[in-house]
């Protein structure tokens, strides 16, 4: 009975400069959201998707090794070329991910529609 | 010592979750602000997964032991594991090897946790075991 | 046994939150729906002052111990105290003679624990000390 | 540095049946908070007081030493012939009230307008 695993939704939302592929998780970000965040990801086609919105609104605990997924994604993205934007992280979590750096390849914005508009056209 | 609170755990990943709610709850009543007890919560984490990880290699039999000291202070938490502690000193995470795959993505435990709270110390002695001790200290800026 | 959690508080009012944190902790990690985590949280604090107060009469040097004991059938929570245990069986309270001032207004305790669980029971066995055991079973319906 | 103490605050408000003392409890109900509550009751004057309305929305953790208290309001308030309306509990709270038979006693509201109006005119 256990229902603190990952979830991760796919949703596209179209902006002005073209689809943004959001992934929407819930539950926990630790080292069992391997399949949920990489497996997720790795549906994502890398010839049609640039660009990539992390939706953090729902998330209560992230641990250093959700974190480390978080960077696998971000590598993984930055060999296919696309962009990355983040919002929802609680103020603490905005303060861990940019003591470990992760803020030189990802901006973390206050809501949605400031992520999507950082995109640009 | 009785004035202490203690908590003992398996080594099951994910009941570190319960050891930050212990810490919360004592930060709070001690009237630790919201951001604080925030900061404490992760530090606990990421030393009860190091503990179940690294000190007990996951073996289930072996307890996590989190011992948590009131004082006019602030709050000493020390976390405690069968193993012998790290070998390692804490090194900051470099996000352009890891971003680029030219080092391993984990490795940000220990940073975390010294960066979180206002002591942090590693604590080897074996065959007793070894801890983590993390202490968040009381705003003095009212003196 | 290394499979349960264990806690344990100096006899200080006020403490209860942390044992009812810790335990509400288990019970989200069990998949409990809040409302039975309310429940318990609240049987889990009346246990805890009721050990602290009449179990071990407020004296700081004595300890409260909290065991949290999981398996497929629910969660159990043992509260042990150095006393001799309740002499009395639980009784509801008659709210009309509360409120008349006819009996204490106090003593309310016990039968919100058995009213708010699936078990309780209260155990003693001086000198070892004397504990309740609170059950929550897990929801059977989806069977 | 604790903060977790009782602290109640008086509010008159008019309603069309007359005034009402609402007795606005913040912080924790236990024990510890007899001063704040009886004392703060016994400021009241039982002459031109009849109306008390007790506001526990902001009030997060209730023990039975801390119901144990309300009952002895309700009681000093029956001498002295007031009527006391409650609003504010969460759906936990309510269910335990309801348990110690206290509803026999005072009505749990929704919400202040309903709780207001439930003194009649
Ligand atoms: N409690 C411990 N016992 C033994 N070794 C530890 C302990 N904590 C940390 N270490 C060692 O220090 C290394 C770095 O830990 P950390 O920074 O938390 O990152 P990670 O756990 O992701 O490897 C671990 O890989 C481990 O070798
Ligand atoms: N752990 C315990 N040890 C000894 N006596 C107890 C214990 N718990 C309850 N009791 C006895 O049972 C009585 C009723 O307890 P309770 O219903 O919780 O109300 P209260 O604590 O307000 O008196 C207490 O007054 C006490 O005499």
């Amino acid at each position: 009975m256990e229902d603190t695993g990952t979830r991760v939704k796919l949703e596209e939302v179209s902006s002005s400069g073209g689809q943004i592929t959001v992934m929407r998780f819930t539950g926990d970000i630790t080292s069992t959201s391997e399949v949920a965040i990489l497996g997720t990801y790795q549906g994502i086609s890398p010839d049609t998707t640039k660009r990539i919105l992390l939706d953090f609104s729902k998330v209560e605990y992230i641990n250093s090794s959700g974190i480390a997924l978080i960077i696998q994604l971000m590598y993984a993205a930055g060999k296919n070329s696309q962009a990355i934007q983040t919002f929802g992280l609680s103020p603490h979590f905005q303060k861990v991910f940019t003591m470990v750096g992760i803020t030189k390849y990802t901006s973390l914005h206050a809501d949605e529609a400031s992520a999507c508009a950082a995109f640009g056209d | 010592m009785s004035s202490n609170i203690e908590l003992r755990l398996p080594s099951r990943l994910g009941y570190e979750k319960v050891a930050m709610s212990t810490a919360a709850s004592v930060a709070k009543i001690m009237g630790f602000a919201s951001e604080r007890v925030e900061d404490l919560k992760t530090a606990v984490a990421e030393a009860c997964i190091n503990a179940m990880e690294h000190g007990n290699k996951l073996d289930e039999s072996l307890t996590v032991g989190v011992i948590l000291s009131m004082d006019s202070d602030g709050l000493e938490v020390k976390v405690l594991d069968a193993g012998s502690g790290p070998g390692t000193s804490v090194h900051a995470p470099n996000i352009d090897r890891k971003i680029h795959g030219e080092e391993p993505s984990r490795g940000m435990g220990m940073f975390l946790i010294q960066s979180l709270v206002d002591k942090a110390e590693w604590v080897s002695s074996p065959p007793s075991g070894s801890y983590v001790r993390l202490v968040i200290l009381v705003d003095k800026v009212k003196d």
